[in-house]
């Protein structure tokens, strides 16, 4: 092989802590290596096209290039090569950024560190082999999990382009977060007038198949196609009957039901349309409240349904579907509160969250509009909305922004003053976050215009005093304790991961962080696509973000999509097992192991063999290091060029 | 040893004139030239780095060296450029094994290691005079086209040269470059033929031992030498035989797996014959009497 | 050529692609400092490590091997850590059986997101296999001697 | 003993032997059979440590002239800096082995490097090859082999033209006499060792008891049968399966017969290589293993253990015989069924061969 | 009739159903029996069990796959016979397993010991057993030795006396000698030092011919032709005399029969070099039985628990960093 090794300086990202010059030189003598330079940025256009002058100049027939993480430029370099070419196989990097330079600053460790990071590419290179994709077909649909905005903006884009879209949303109706709120900032315009159309248009998309009060209850296949079981769960009406009509929810007796849309700020009958808007507008029951599952007497609704529609007996049922991608928008919840003490810890009930008093606010909630506390239903003249509840505090490990308190409390001061124009608001706060199109105009204009009060402290202590609240905390700015004498208090509630979202991610076989949000593929460069080919992240779930970043990354969901299964045949990554068949004693312990059940028994002249399914293995390599006789080998990852990775570093 | 010594041609035995007296150490040799046969087959064209080797190398027709890959290890081929063109040794090499997979990198300028002649030689001098036909299929081309090469540099000692070469396909034709000048040559009679009927091929189509049988050469004063496929060589016998070629008349060579090429090591022996120094030539008589191991 | 005399030792670190590499490549971009001893092989997964890679590792040369994985659950190949976990256990017990230090062989589970955890991961280790010194080898064959050319010179 | 003439004789009383082993080893390695773990092998000598005589060595001695491992080259490719796209390869063969002796060897020891010699002399193959790496150790080694007294019940060294206190292949004999050991020098070379001031002159007395004590050993062996038919019968039955099966089935095709035998000659050629620099390592090989004549396609002409099994009885009384002048390449020491896990006992195939040949 | 005698009966009413089972006969040595191949009524004369019928015979078995054979099994033997159903590399229909009590066998490492000089044990003439007692014969006069002192190592932590899972079983039960495997072996040795544990290994492995003899005996290293020690592709070993090579090659052999060794000990019994290659197996299987309660060849149910995983492993403690 004639390898030329690209070491790069990254400006003076490598550069300023490797002696990029020396690397190259000591490159120089590593075996196969015919030629070895250093270089400015690799990466960019010069960097390049200096590559694939040198592949033609000196025969190059493998090339090394030193530079940032493979998971950065890995497939940038391959296609440089490709355009020389060769093929994108005969390639390797050796990550001398992110494993050595942006880590050390010894310049001499260092350097020899990336010597010897290039010695192992080189090791590596040198048994590299041709590899070439295989095709398969791909099914032209996508699964969108979530029916919130960024769910429904993802799924009326793909279907609009004409994909087939099946939703799964967890909950009876979609809508998610966003349908619970009366206004959006910084526009103060009526949320549901801008999502309902939109969640009308899910319903009825002749490409768009929902299902609603259901989950994922696996996921298996792989990119292009996925096969992925629903669990729809039984809401004991059957929908198909059921016209929404609402008799049911007169008639039911057990009135005083936990409200689940309403953040339990009112109450509701155990079966129930969960808002007059939702998608499908269909009843169910919710057991845990209705008389006939507690007390096993009562059946009123059935017998008033005029469809015939609700079954006590009714059963989950699991449907599969294949689809090519996947979207998960899974969104947030709103943390568990309650850990603040000093907050009175879910005691006092004019506590209250900032959802709660978006349905307070509400038109269609459950006090028509007509702002009243909750304890005795009065009007509250003293509002204090506390920031950062849940965000930015290590306390309770949410040690990060949540993004879209600061905003939503300016639009609920706001709105309070529009309900009640005698009403003063108080706001505690952090720091006021409004980087948006028009959010620090807002901001000013709810202290400056609506006469809120912003307090820039923490608070320390809520405590009831007669039928009012004291909050008493620091004014940071003038360095004084302040007490202010509510009525009621709102809680920036910060929010955190969706309910179960590390659960799902296992699922679809992607990557969350520590607080359960879905990781990206690249922070910057891919925003909304994951590790795992063909799933890709729209809204709150890859990280919380306010409605347009969630609408917008629903879209770039979909276009991402939309871009895969545009094509009639997918690219199979051809880094797979390759059986050797002369070693194979077809002993099949690699069949057993094999997690996607990629390889089968085979015949060789009367021998028995295995081999490997192609389209289906998905390179883990599991099997190769089941195989006792190495006779099934990962294709770019073959126990020999692990080897002479190792033995580059340890015999010489 | 005296068995060998009464059949109708006995190899003679080699000398090892590798000019060094350590029979294990390589000679470096310079790739000058690559040659893409067919998917698997790779042509190269080597020359010896010390000049006065490669001016005295002297090799007969139907010898093997042992290629070096350093590092990987030796696989033994035959030479195929005749004695006759000196300007480079050639080798035709077919991927298979670890060897042979790496001498496919090669490219012109890399350097390898050379230890020949090894092994016997056809009984060229024995063949003076007679009619020659060559029966070559795909790799199986190579050991025949260096005698038959010498052959035609030394066109007027033989009688009527033939040669029936056969693939499974055009694409699997080595030395597909040098067909043509070998069909118009008027001096010899060369007919090609693939096992199954290609678009483009201007030749024969049919298996060697069915286009043989048509061929229907005369045993008289003849000798076959016929190298390829254990199967074709083992249907193409069958059809020597039925035209009457007696075992003497026909010739051969075998190959098996060796390590040293100079009658050491121990692997390559068929009952008491070492392939390395008895062989690779052996008449078809010869074969006959060695114990059936092949 | 060889690790920095008196300086480092070496040691080697088996890393899946989708979550450890990419735990060390984010405690890259955090700019997280660490030991500049460990050297890391990139595999797909876990479960791709091949238990003798390690011993390979530690009988030719390695001071210390490392090998981090997914968390558990969490294999971007859904079990490949699994399999990894027990056999990368039963291994160890081969340690003490050949007369190797069996601290001179961790492993552990780093997703993408946690180089803090990785940073740590790192120094701790290194700090570990610094505390037990260059490890014993067994004797290569002097035949192989010519091999160890390229480091004499 | 008879066949070969004595060039000088001494006797060394048991007190003295350390003392001469230390001198024989200034300037020379000098291989002795020692105790090692639960088992005896020819290791070098070390002062203080005495030979271990009470058992023979489980191993031939073979590997000293022959070593398991040896690099036969190296080679390295040397790159220029100044223009890395020349790269020049560098070949060096390995330094010449040192002296040697071997002391306290088996007569049978001494026999199996006579069915080294001629191969590796080149003259199998009637002088096409010198292997220079043996016969620079074979000319560098002087050879002391000690007569045996008692036969194992798995010797047979009778049979193959050698005895309990053969001299054959070896440069002088030592055969234990009350209080010492009487030493006589077949070669030059082994004369040459036995101008030592730690040797005393040996007596006609000496030497006669040391006949007798070879008469004893010889006496000893139970009666030998006759092998000459033998090189017919294996090539008569080479393609008899059934025989060649039956006689293989508890063969686990491991290499502890060909790797203990004194003759067993066969070795394999691999490089191995780190970066730039590698070496060409010439191995014991053994062709009771399948890889030994499997080729790069895949194709085995000795795929099954029974062909295997033949080869190396066929090997070694019938085609070394037939092109070294009838002479057997096995030296009858028994190490091969004495180490074979399953007891395959290449005696008894060699009989039940002829009794078959026979039978047929 | 002794069990010798009823095993032989067994043996010739099987053969009409098998091709040959398999067993042992008299060796060319006094202590060492061979293996034994039966294919006629006639040869099942040969036919010897007890103390010096070491080999194990499930080694063979792989190799008669596809036809019915039959083969005669201690209570060790058995248990390779059941890990090799257990990973389909023999099928139950295709094997009957004749089993019978064994009260232990030989070590003929231990008997040189044993004669400390006295004489070569290759000298030996006969041997018989009377009692407690190992009657030899040899050159200069009969030697008694103790069983207990020359009877091998796993019989004395012997758990299952009687074949496992045998079609035919003849004989008595025996009841074990001890109830459980305390790997005082493995203890003892890692109560070594480090350094003496090395130094251990490499003087052992300096030993090594690289015969592989251990592999092929061992009834579980099926891959032989195909094993990697030999292999370029993929080329874990080179082909030196290093005992760095050598000692990676039991690597390899102990880590591919983790979960899978029986404990039969034919690696170690093989090997001429008499190096102690068990030792690093059983360090494993003591791993393995602590870690997942299994035991090779006799808890075959499941899947090998190096082939399977769990969720949760509750007792893989995890280093907390």
């Amino acid at each position: 092989m004639r390898i030329g090794v690209f070491i790069c300086h990254c400006g003076s990202n490598i550069a300023g802590t490797v002696d990029c010059a020396s690397v190259a030189e000591q490159a120089a003598a590593f075996p196969d290596v015919v030629f070895s330079t250093d270089t400015l940025y690799a990466c960019s256009e010069p960097g390049q096209d200096a590559i694939i002058e040198a592949i033609k100049e000196h025969r190059l027939t493998g090339v090394v290039v030193a530079s940032c993480t493979p998971r950065m430029h890995e497939p940038t370099f391959r296609r440089a090569v490709e355009r020389a070419g060769l093929n994108r196989y005969l390639f390797e990097m050796a990550n001398i950024r992110e494993h050595v330079s942006w880590i050390g600053k010894d310049m001499q460790a260092n350097t020899n560190k990336s010597a010897e990071l290039v010695r192992m590419a080189v090791a590596k290179l040198r048994l590299n082999t041709e590899l070439k994709p295989k095709f398969f077909p791909v099914t032209k649909r996508v699964l969108v999990i979530g029916g919130g905005v960024a769910g429904i903006q993802a799924a009326l884009d793909a279907a609009d382009a004409g994909l087939e879209v099946v939703m799964v949303e967890r909950e009876p109706s979609i809508g998610g977060k966003m349908a619970k709120l009366d206004k959006t900032f910084p526009t103060v315009d009526c949320s549901s007038c801008i999502l309902g159309p939109r969640m009308v248009d899910v319903a009825q998309h002749p490409n768009i198949t929902l299902h609603a009060a259901s989950e994922v209850e696996a996921v298996s296949g792989y990119v292009g196609n996925f096969e992925v079981t629903i669990r729809k769960k039984s809401t004991c009406v059957d929908w198909s009957k059921c016209t929404g009509c609402g008799l049911c929810t007169e008639k039911c007796p057990a009135k005083k039901s936990y409200d689940r849309f309403n953040e339990g700020m009112g109450h509701t009958s155990a079966i129930v349309i969960p808002f007059p808007q939702a998608i499908p507008k269909k009843a169910g029951i919710e057991k845990e409240h209705c008389r006939l599952f507690r007390t096993g007497k009562c059946g009123v609704c059935a017998k008033i349904c005029p469809t015939g529609a609700v079954d006590y007996a009714m059963r989950d049922q699991i449907v599969s579907v294949k689809v090519g991608g996947i979207v998960a928008a899974t969104g947030y919840d709103l943390m568990d509160w309650t850990v603040y003490e000093e907050y009175g810890g879910g005691r006092y009930p004019d506590v209250i969250t900032s959802l709660q008093y978006e349905r307070l606010l509400s038109a269609s909630g459950p006090t028509g509009g007509h702002v009243k506390r909750p304890s005795d239903g009065r009007e509250p003249q003293s509002v204090v909305f506390i920031q950062c509840v849940g965000s930015r505090d290590c306390s309770v490990d949410r040690p990060y922004c949540s993004g879209f308190c600061c905003m939503y409390t300016a639009k609920q001061a706001i709105l309070t003053k529009d309900h009640l124009p005698d009403s003063q608001s108080y706001v505690f706060y952090m720091d006021i976050r409004s980087p948006g199109k028009g959010y620090d105009e807002f901001t000013r204009r709810v202290q400056e215009e609506y006469r809120a009060r912003y307090i820039r402290g923490r608070v320390s202590l809520v405590y009831p005093k007669g039928d009012k609240l004291m909050v008493r905390g620091a004014d940071t700015l003038m360095g004084t304790q302040v007490e202010v004498e509510a009525d009621l208090v709102v809680l920036a509630v910060g929010g955190e991961a969706a309910r179960g979202a590390p659960h799902l991610a296992e699922k679809l076989r992607i990557s969350y962080d520590a607080y359960g949000f879905f990781m990206e593929g690249h922070p910057k460069l891919k925003p909304v696509e994951t590790n795992t080919a063909g799933v890709f992240l729209a809204g709150s779930c890859q990280g919380l973000k306010d409605i347009p970043s969630s609408v917008a990354q629903g879209s770039a969901a979909a276009a991402k999509v939309i871009g895969l299964l545009s094509r009639d045949m997918l690219e199979s990554d051809p880094q797979i097992a390759q059986v050797n068949a002369g070693r194979c004693i077809g002993c099949g312990k690699c069949i057993s192991v094999c997690p996607f059940k990629a390889i089968q028994e085979t015949e060789a002249r009367g021998l028995p063999k295995v081999e490997v399914i192609e389209t289906v293995c998905q390179g883990c390599g599991v099997c190769n290091a089941t195989c006792p006789q190495g006779a099934i080998q990962l294709s770019h990852f073959t126990d020999n060029q692990i080897l002479a990775e190792v033995e580059a570093l340890c015999r010489f | 040893m005296s068995d060998a010594a009464s059949s109708f041609v006995a190899p003679p035995r080699p000398r090892f004139e590798a000019g060094t007296a350590n029979p294990y150490l390589p000679m470096p040799a310079t790739v000058i030239e690559v040659i893409r046969e067919t998917h698997n087959i790779k042509t190269f064209r080597l020359v010896l780095q010390d000049e006065k080797a490669m001016r005295e190398f002297h090799f007969e027709p139907g010898q093997v060296g042992q290629l070096s890959m350093f590092g990987v290890g030796e696989a033994t081929f035959v030479i195929n450029s005749p004695p006759t063109r000196k300007e480079y040794l050639q080798f035709s090499v077919m991927k298979a094994g670890e060897a042979t997979a790496a001498l496919h990198t090669l490219a012109p300028g890399d350097v390898v290691g050379l230890r020949a002649p090894l092994g016997n030689f056809f009984p060229y001098e024995r063949m003076k005079g007679k009619d020659i036909l060559f029966i070559g299929g795909g790799i199986g081309m190579a050991p025949l086209r260096t005698l038959f090469l010498f052959m035609l540099d030394n066109r007027n000692d033989y009688g009527k040269i033939s040669l029936l070469y056969g693939a499974r396909s055009p694409q699997d034709m080595a030395y597909s470059y040098e067909l043509p000048e070998w069909t118009d040559r008027k001096d010899i009679d060369c007919v090609l033929t693939i096992d199954r009927e290609a678009e483009g091929w201007g030749y024969r189509v049919g298996l060697i031992p069915d286009v043989l049988l048509g061929m229907a050469p005369a045993p008289d004063n003849s000798v076959a030498v016929t190298c390829g496929p254990p199967i074709m060589i083992k249907f193409t016998l069958q059809a020597l035989e039925k035209l009457k070629f007696s075992s003497n008349q026909i010739f051969t060579t075998l190959e098996r797996r060796m390590k040293c090429g100079v009658g050491i090591c121990g692997r390559c022996n068929i009952g008491g014959k070492y392939v390395c120094v008895d062989g690779p030539v052996f008449s078809l008589a010869e074969l006959k009497e060695l114990p059936d191991e092949l | 050529m060889s690790v920095l005399k008196g300086q480092e030792l070496r040691i080697i670190g088996f890393l899946c692609n989708w979550c450890s590499y990419g735990g060390a490549d984010t405690a890259g971009i955090g700019r997280f400092v660490q030991p500049t001893d460990l050297r890391v092989v990139r595999v797909p997964c876990s479960g791709r490590i091949n238990p003798l890679f390690i011993m390979k590792a530690l009988l030719y040369g390695a001071d210390g091997v490392l090998v981090s994985g997914c968390h558990p659950r969490d294999c971007h190949y859904a079990e490949g850590n699994f399999y990894a976990r027990r056999r990368l256990e039963v291994i160890k017990a081969l340690l003490p059986a050949l007369g190797i230090d069996p601290r001179r062989f961790e492993y552990t589970w780093v997703s993408a997101s946690e180089g803090r955890r990785w940073q740590h991961v790192v120094e701790s280790f290194t700090m570990q296999i610094h505390d037990l010194g260059p490890a014993r080898r067994l004797p290569d064959a002097p035949e192989l001697d010519v091999l160890k050319m390229v480091a004499a010179e | 003993m008879s066949e070969q003439k004595i060039v000088s004789r001494k006797f060394i009383s048991l007190g003295y032997l350390p003392a001469w082993l230390e001198e024989l080893a200034l300037g020379r390695t000098v291989y002795v059979p020692r105790q090692e773990g639960r088992t005896v092998l020819y290791r070098p000598f070390v002062p203080g440590d005495l030979p271990e005589f009470s058992r023979r060595p489980a191993e031939s001695a073979k590997h000293v002239l022959f070593p398991r491992s040896e690099g036969l080259f190296s080679f390295c490719r040397k790159g220029d800096p100044g223009a890395p796209d020349t790269r020049g390869l560098l070949l060096s063969e390995s330094a010449e082995p040192g002296q040697a002796v071997i002391f306290g060897a088996l007569s049978c020891d001494a026999r199996g490097f006579f069915a080294f010699d001629p191969v590796y002399d080149g003259c199998g193959t009637k002088g096409i090859a010198k292997d220079v790496y043996y016969l620079k150790r074979r000319e560098n080694t002087a050879l002391i082999v000690k007569a045996c007294k008692t036969p194992l019940s798995t010797c047979f060294c009778h049979w193959t033209g050698g005895g309990p206190a053969s001299a054959q292949g070896a440069d002088a004999l030592a055969t234990d006499l009350d209080g010492g050991i009487l030493l006589q020098a077949v070669t030059k070379k082994g004369a040459a060792l036995l101008e030592s001031a730690k040797l005393s002159p040996a007596t006609d007395d000496q030497e006669a008891s040391a006949r007798a004590a070879h008469e004893a050993a010889v006496k000893a062996m139970p009666s030998s049968p006759s092998l000459d038919g033998a090189p017919e019968a294996l090539l008569g039955l080479f393609d008899n399966k059934a025989f060649w099966h039956a006689q293989s089935a508890g063969c686990l095709s491991c290499g502890a017969c060909t790797y203990l035998c004194p003759t067993c000659y066969c070795f394999n050629l691999t490089d191995e290589s780190n970066g730039i620099a590698g070496t060409r390592l010439r191995t014991w090989d053994t062709c009771m293993s399948a890889l030994f004549t499997m080729e790069a396609s895949g194709h085995n002409p000795r795929r099954d253990k029974a062909a295997r099994l033949k080869n190396r009885v066929g090997h070694k009384f019938s085609y070394y015989p037939r092109i070294h002048d009838g002479r057997f390449s096995c030296c009858g020491c028994g190490r091969c069924i004495r180490s074979c896990p399953s007891s395959v006992d290449i005696r008894q195939i060699v009989l039940n061969a002829l009794k078959e040949n026979a039978d047929v | 009739m002794s069990i010798q005698e009823e095993l032989q009966a067994v043996i010739k009413e099987a053969l009409p159903d098998v091709s040959c089972v398999i067993g042992w006969r008299e060796g060319p040595e006094p202590l060492r029996a061979a293996p034994l191949f039966v294919r006629t009524p006639a040869d099942a004369d040969a036919f010897r069990s007890g103390y010096f019928a070491v080999n194990n015979p499930a080694v063979f078995l792989p190799e008669y796959k596809g036809g019915k054979v039959g083969v005669v099994v201690k209570g060790c033997d058995a248990r390779s016979v059941g890990q090799l159903l257990a990973e389909g590399l023999i099928r139950r229909e295709e094997v009957k397993v004749i089993g019978f009590p064994c009260n232990g066998v030989i070590d003929v490492d231990k008997v040189a010991v044993a004669l400390a000089g006295a004489c070569d044990p290759g000298e030996i003439q006969a041997a018989r057993e009377e009692g407690d007692e190992l009657v030899l014969t040899t050159p200069s006069g009969e030697i008694r030795l103790r069983k207990t002192a020359v009877t091998a190592d796993k019989c004395g932590r012997c758990l299952f006396p009687n074949a496992l899972d045998a079609d035919v079983f003849v004989g008595d039960t025996l009841e074990p000698a001890v109830s459980a495997d305390d790997y005082a072996d493995v203890a003892a040795f890692e109560a070594l030092s480090l350094e003496k544990r090395m130094d251990f290994w490499e003087q052992e492995m300096s030993r090594c011919v690289r015969c592989y003899a251990c592999r092929n005996a061992c009834p579980m290293c099926v891959c032989r032709e195909h094993c990697v020690a030999l292999s370029r592709d993929p080329r874990w070993l080179t082909q030196s005399d290093g005992v760095r090579d050598k000692m990676f090659f039991q690597i390899i052999h102990a880590s591919h029969l983790a979960g899978r060794c029986t404990g039969c000990g034919e690696c170690q019994r093989a090997c001429p070099a008499r190096i102690p290659v068990l030792l690093l197996k059983r360090a494993l299987s003591r791993r393995v039985e602590d870690l997942f309660a299994y035991r090779a060849g006799v808890d075959v149910a499941g899947p090998p628990p190096l082939l399977s995983f769990a969720l949760e492993e509750p007792k893989i403690k995890e280093r907390d960093w």
